[in-house]
């Protein structure tokens, strides 16, 4: 089973699940010391879902899953508030751990959202991409050995 | 060839413009072309898509490489690396 | 924040967090096939508390935490029902997902629980340790360069 | 030296008691010395903690390896390798 929502309001509520092991990823807005007062985030509609779900369908080739559930927030989020959920479902719990960590390695690096910080002042700014998200998802490439 | 060329996040602020449609000669190449054939409007044209900053590319909301070869009524994204999540 | 909770009955809600980061690990009993229809878990009052305690000090020297809450039930559990959480709140997903995986390999490897898987005939037996568990403990040990 | 006992799981089941007190000489040694021990009393006692099966143990509710020294007043705990989670 795979799902993916893009909310313009708050996340759904976690989903039931029947397996052995679940693993659930949240992701909030981070104040920043106290600079940042929320978060708003473009997305590219259409490719967003389908990008998603070939990340989803990536990590269902690579383990045994029961069921994959992404919901990732856009627009303008604020601080404290859930930005994504990945919720992972397997008989056993390293396949849930290492398909939750990849989905969310990839999703940081492949889907098209960005964020732009809003600060205190009203000022805005866009996220620049961290070089050890692209860290983290190369080592689920062949190359590594993974 | 027609394309239709969409800008994201800080390219689609810079170039203030979110899409265009294009008519390129038949032929024209890939994505990295494109580039070129834009940046060569000058400007912030130049700046966002001369490759000096790092970019992605997606060609019918597919991520692709900008070695990727276009066709005609393709769709492509010009966009920042992503930073969802 | 670090809490420990030895459950006769159902598991606690998830807690409310407050971080960049969560990772939320769940058990639940499995069926093996239809063999299976409940557990009965035993665990040593006291020492159990205090080992699981150990396990989440020890993660918190490894990983900058916000919160580790551990929670397991002990008695009997019926099939399809929650066994454990383990939810970890860190700045970083790394650090929560790895975090939260170390304290699930330690509390397989280390916490004084024991199976008996209670089958469809009414049949008792003692589920017997796993290799695998073992592997992945071993693998946070210094010795295997982690 | 005087020391308690506590079995576990299978071997609480299998020696048919979940605790003992144990008076013991003085220096008797370490944990597996206490299995060598209560091995000596035969039959189960031999079967469970004669060396045939894996064995863990705690001192005073904390993991210790066999080769742990025991002192007065010491709670021993002795069961097969733990399934939890």
């Amino acid at each position: 089973m795979q799902a993916i929502a893009i909310c313009e309001d708050e996340l759904p509520p976690v989903a039931v699940w029947h397996a052995g092991a679940c693993v659930t990823f949240e992701g909030r807005v981070r104040d920043e010391q106290g600079r940042v007062v929320a978060l708003e985030i473009e997305h590219y509609p259409g490719m967003t879902e389908r990008e998603i779900g070939r990340i989803a369908d990536q990590a269902a080739e690579r383990w045994p899953l029961s069921m994959v559930l992404v919901a990732h927030r856009v627009g303008r989020v604020e601080v404290d508030q859930l930005i994504v959920r990945v919720q992972v479902a397997a008989q056993h719990r390293r396949e849930a751990f290492e398909a939750c960590a990849f989905i969310m390695d990839y999703l940081k690096t492949r889907a098209p959202f960005w964020k732009k910080e809003i600060s205190v002042d009203g000022a805005a700014s866009w996220v620049e991409a961290k070089q050890g998200d692209r860290d983290a998802a190369a080592r689920w490439t062949p190359a590594d050995g993974h | 060839m027609n394309i239709r060329v969409r800008y994201f996040a800080r390219l689609r602020e810079k170039l203030a413009t979110d899409q265009e449609q294009l008519a390129l000669p038949v032929g024209a190449g890939d994505v990295a072309a494109l580039c070129r054939h834009l940046a060569a409007r000058g400007g912030v044209w130049a700046e966002e898509l001369g490759g000096e900053r790092p970019l992605m590319a997606a060609i019918n909301e597919e991520l692709k490489p900008l070695a990727a070869s276009l066709s005609d009524g393709d769709e492509v994204a010009l966009f920042p690396p992503v930073t969802g999540g």
